[in-house]
């Protein structure tokens, strides 16, 4: 029987991609294979077959460690062969993303990256992404017998899934990485994690100094959430790049992103436009982030923001 | 020091026209241009006459990507509660080839450089000129951040701010009582929305000015250009007269008031504002025009004053072209005689003084003085709305007849001593 | 619609550096009218709560109004670097 | 070391406007990709410290406008370009580009080291290095924000979701580079003057052995328009003290805070 197979180093990325590729496997007539490889593989393999996996592939391989791209991608194509995949499902993290190049050629397959909507439209895949700095979305289609698609992490959720067997693999992979590894290290200082956070308060150029970034802060607490910034703020280096929203930075999915003295260029409401629910606080009422908001006040940001988070402290 | 025969300094259309003459004669000429393509920094109101300046490059006006040529020229005079358009639509405004033509700088200037391209003249466009370099008081090429670049000459088209030519004192510093801030909004509107509101037929555009409570008073007005799927509507206002006024009005504001009077609303109801933009206008007049040319270098364009404000017609694009295209002539005359100082490129302003730019200056040479009249700005508009209104008003009583009535607002706003001594700086108009 | 979300219009290409420079001394002790505050055609000086003056160059259209309108010549006032600063597209 | 920087030229995206959910792309000066900028950057400096030479590849319709913005990559410091001129460049998908890249740097004379921005600025994919550095053969490294020449080797640091890598390839190898890598050059009117006199190669399809027909992309675009959010648009008014008021109790409402 031929499959659909899903894979990302990030487990929980997997099994949202498990979870709704189940769906598209039923309406297609597929199984559904999940690969997990590397370090932790065998511990996310359970994890995976409930969320929807019928046969989760497992290699903890050395030469996946650190999951190069070059190594990676023989394993999946080698799985993929296994399974007989029609569809493979990457997560478009950073690792997801250069994966797929790779293990699409190996497949001699067309793919599609940062896809942040995926739909069956008789019985075809259309992807949409962001194109043109996130300017517009276009809606592709891919041809031929094998198609890679690199999802972004929270496009689909993985609640309420259907489980399917689980039932463990361990193929027999011929591997070798052409990378060396001299050093890994967690990320230093503040690192914040954009893409978990299920409240992001979004601090831009409205704020006059770097002191006044505290309100933000203040902010992002009484909502027991994270600070994320406009690019310009991380050029000021008021805040470390990894806290960029947007273009350059993270695209995120949180339940609430509060943006507060933030215009709203493309460049960085492209990293929000996914957010269940967003709210902004702006002194300019004809500011665009207005006009992507649920909810808005168009006030002074050092009087609302006190006010706000006095309000939230009562809540 | 690596050295080219002509540097021309600004990508606007003086220093494109320029380079396109020399380019086409085979000069060897590099355009220095500070945004990211020609035009990228370049405002105009909106209007280009093309009649002054057909003859030169000729096969260019053929195939230029103008907007809309103007058919019908419309000017308002806006007085309190009432206004009175004046509205001129001539065959002959676009019989045969047409007078003038409504344009984009940011789509016409990338054209014109792309033409000097292909005549093989090199432009670079983001390129700041940092300094004119002068040597024994001639002037022998420019700074461009550290490095520095000869030539035999210099073509300082840099327009009206005179950054690079008032430090290397070729010009003065531009003065508030000859300059006037022009800023428009440009606004979207589908092709036919435009023909329907100004009664235009396809393809063709309408020019319209307006004077009066537009600047509430202030020497300037507000203009309006139709182009292919937009509008330019601005407003252009002294700076000394801002400045004059007293009650501090902030001049972005003027243009928001512009936009929400009545008689404007509809116009540009339904549009898009799609690009806010603001420029520096000379209009100092001839008085104004610095010396042209010197040692190793020749003005042109906004850097040398060259433009014409005479209230119902604007003028300034005309006159870069011609100003380019002249220098160009000289320059090459020059390079035949191998004479690249005053002497040799001296046939410049000489060309200019026997065209229309320098004649058409000298004949306007009364207009900046007149323009100082507030008059013109404030009672005017209103009195000549109000006459019209007395000609067109049927009362409760007897209606006295339509001479009398028009004499009576005539003696009533324009028989003054005021107004007389208005009309007596006028003759020379 | 106010002249900020007019500025969002533009396209800027942010430099790190002010194209303007406020000669602070001069302007507060020899300007007797503040006409930047009102000529600018974008709105951008403002007195700070120090009542110093102080320009948003980052919304500067490079019309040079308050260059040639400032009095005391209390600015520094250049074009944007190379490759900076507004640039217009249908003007 | 023999550097081959892989580039592209688009619409400059902070011109690009919406209008009616189209883009405008009519007048917009094409120019050289941001990051491509940074892999340029990264490559002369490498070329600077560990010698050798540095060649900017693109494809590309040739024309006078690709020829002009590839004397950028050459005034910024590249020391030869090649253009692999092909018509039916728009529409080549990012394994038809990759197969003709992976054709133009085999017919090169030496190629060492691979870069390339992590994506481009119109279409961002990330594929292209990756199918590229599949076709070749070599390992590949993405989102490095340090390069070094390191004797045989390259050594990069990259800032992956949780962690800091240093990695080390043996050439030739694949490189993409994040905007932080470095801030490019803006090359200097001299270096601008001296571009043109460079070597500038132009190859077909056929020059590199390729045909055109072999190219059919595997992926169609069916639309490509501005995004319609579909929000509730509900602005607060009042006092500071209403607004916020008003504020929390929608956050609470929807259950986003209060749980």
């Amino acid at each position: 029987m031929a499959d659909l197979l899903v894979y990302s180093e990030k487990t929980q990325a997997a099994c949202e991609l498990a979870a709704k590729g189940r769906e598209f496997a039923q309406a297609l007539g597929l199984g559904v294979s999940a690969a997990a490889l590397g370090e932790g593989a065998a511990a996310a393999a359970a994890e995976l077959g409930a969320a929807g996996a019928d046969r989760v592939f497992v290699s903890e391989d050395p030469a996946l460690e650190g999951w190069p791209a070059d190594s990676v991608a023989v394993a999946l194509a080698q799985i993929a062969a296994e399974a007989d995949a029609k569809v493979v499902l990457l997560g478009s993290t950073r690792r997801g993303k250069e994966l797929a190049g790779r293990l699409a050629e190996k497949l001699g397959a067309g793919a599609v990256t940062d896809v942040n909507g995926l739909e069956l439209e008789g019985g075809e895949f259309v992807a949409a992404r962001y194109a043109f700095a996130g300017a517009t979305v276009a809606r592709e289609k891919v041809a031929g017998d094998v198609k890679v698609f690199a999802v972004m992490p929270k496009t689909f959720s993985s609640e309420g899934a259907t489980a399917g067997a689980g039932t463990v693999v361990t193929p027999a992979l011929e591997l070798a990485t052409g990378m060396k590894v001299v050093e890994r290290r967690a990320k230093e200082g503040d690192a914040v994690s954009l893409d978990a956070a299920p409240r992001i308060v979004g601090v831009g150029r409205g704020f006059a100094t770097r002191e006044d970034l505290s309100l933000g802060d203040q902010l992002a607490e009484a909502l027991e959430g994270v600070v994320g910034c406009t690019k310009s703020l991380a050029d000021f280096q008021w805040l470390g790049e990894d806290r960029i929203i947007g273009l350059s930075g993270a695209k995120t999915a949180p339940d609430l992103y509060l943006s507060v003295g933030i215009s709203g260029q493309v460049q960085h409401t492209v990293g929000v436009s996914s957010a269940k629910l967003i709210a902004a606080i702006n002194k300019d009422k004809d500011a665009p982030i207005f006009q992507m908001a649920d909810y808005g006040i168009v006030g002074d940001l050092y009087e609302v923001v006190p006010a706000v988070v006095e309000r939230l402290k009562v809540v | 020091m690596e050295k080219v025969e002509c540097i021309v300094v600004g990508g606007g259309l003086a220093g494109l026209s320029a380079a396109y003459g020399l380019a086409g004669a085979g000069a060897e000429v590099m355009v220095l241009e500070r945004g990211d393509y020609a035009g990228a920094k370049n405002v105009t109101g909106g209007r280009l006459y093309v009649s002054p300046i057909r003859g030169f490059y000729p096969e260019l006006w053929e195939e230029a990507p103008f907007e809309r040529p103007v058919a019908r020229e419309l000017i308002t005079m806006m007085g309190d509660g009432a206004h009175t358009t004046f509205e001129l639509a001539s065959d002959h405004l676009v019989a045969g080839p047409p007078q003038s033509y409504t344009v984009v700088r940011a789509r016409l200037d990338q054209w014109l450089a792309e033409k000097v391209g292909e005549k093989g003249g090199m432009v670079v466009p983001g390129m700041k000129v940092d300094e004119l370099l002068r040597k024994d008081g001639r002037i022998v090429g420019i700074r461009a951040g550290e490095d520095e670049i000869g030539a035999d000459v210099v073509v300082v088209a840099e327009g009206v701010l005179r950054l690079l030519a008032e430090p290397a004192g070729l010009a003065a510093r531009p003065d508030e009582k000859d300059h006037a801030l022009g800023y428009k909004e440009v606004i979207e509107l589908p092709a036919g929305v435009i023909e329907d509101r100004w009664n235009l037929n396809p393809g063709e555009g309408a020019a319209q000015l307006f004077l009066g409570t537009v600047t509430d008073g202030m020497m300037g007005g507000g203009f309006l250009y139709t182009n292919k799927e937009s509008i330019s509507l601005g407003v252009v206002v002294g700076m000394h007269a801002m400045k004059a006024d007293g009650r501090e009005i902030e001049s972005h504001q003027l243009l928001e008031r512009f936009k929400e009077l009545p008689q404007i609303k509809p116009l540009v109801a339904g549009g898009t504002v799609a690009e806010y933009s603001a420029h520096a206008i000379p209009e100092g007049g001839i008085a104004k025009v610095p010396r042209l040319y010197g040692d190793g270098y020749v003005l042109a364009g906004d850097a040398a004053g060259l433009s014409l404000n005479a209230l119902v017609t604007v003028r300034g694009m005309d006159f870069a072209i011609a100003s380019g295209y002249h220098a160009a002539q000289a320059m090459l005359r020059a390079k035949a005689a191998g004479d690249f100082s005053a002497a040799g490129l001296a046939s410049y302003e000489a060309a200019l003084r026997d065209s229309f730019v320098l004649k058409d200056l000298e004949t306007a040479r009364a207009y900046p003085q007149f323009m100082e009249v507030p008059r013109l700005f404030r009672q005017y508009p209103t009195a000549v709305s109000r006459l019209f209104e007395d000609v067109f008003t049927v009362g409760p009583g007897p209606t006295p007849p339509l001479v009398k009535k028009a004499w009576r607002g005539v003696k009533r706003d324009f028989l003054r001593p005021s107004t007389l001594q208005d009309a007596w700086l006028a003759r020379k108009l | 619609m106010n002249i900020d979300a007019k500025l969002g219009l533009d396209v800027f290409k942010l430099d790190k550096e002010p194209h303007i420079v406020i000669a602070q001394e001069v302007c507060a002790t020899v300007c007797t009218n503040r006409a930047c505050l009102y000529v600018c055609p974008a709105d951008l000086y403002e007195l700070d709560d120090a009542k110093r003056m102080t320009v948003n160059w980052e919304g500067c259209l490079e019309c040079g109004t308050c260059m040639i309108c400032c009095e005391p010549r209390a600015l520094t006032w250049s074009y944007p670097r190379s490759q900076f600063g507004v640039q217009y597209r249908m003007s | 070391m023999d550097i081959v920087v892989c580039v592209k030229t688009n619409p400059d995206p902070q011109m690009v406007r919406i209008k009616d959910r189209e883009p405008v792309i009519e007048a917009v000066p094409f120019k050289l990709g941001d990051l491509d900028k940074n892999a340029l950057e990264t490559a002369i400096q490498v070329r600077d410290a560990a010698g050798g030479k540095v060649v900017a590849l693109t494809v590309a319709e040739t024309n006078r406008k690709i020829k002009e913005t590839i004397k950028d990559a050459l005034a910024m410091g590249a020391d030869e370009a090649v253009i692999v001129d092909d018509p039916a460049a728009a529409t080549l998908d990012q394994a038809g580009v990759a197969t003709v890249i992976a054709a133009a740097v085999k017919k090169l004379p030496a190629c060492d080291l691979l870069l390339f921005g992590e994506g481009s600025s119109d279409n961002y994919t990330g594929q292209v290095p990756s199918r590229v550095a599949e076709k070749l053969g070599v390992p590949q490294v993405g989102y490095a924000r340090k390069v070094e020449a390191a004797g045989d080797a390259v050594r990069c640091e990259r800032s992956m979701d949780e962690m800091i890598e240093t990695l080390e390839l043996p050439l030739p190898a694949a490189v993409t580079v994040v905007s932080e890598i470095n801030e490019p050059r803006i090359p200097s009117l001299m270096h601008i003057m001296k571009a043109g006199s460079k070597p500038t190669q132009v190859w077909s399809l056929a020059d590199i052995g390729l045909d055109a027909g072999a190219l059919a992309p595997k992926q169609e675009v069916l639309s490509n328009l501005a995004e319609e959010q579909d929000r509730k648009h509900i602005v607060f008014e009042g006092t500071v003290a209403e607004q916020a008021e008003a504020f929390v109790n929608a956050l609470v409402k929807e259950g986003v805070v209060g749980r």
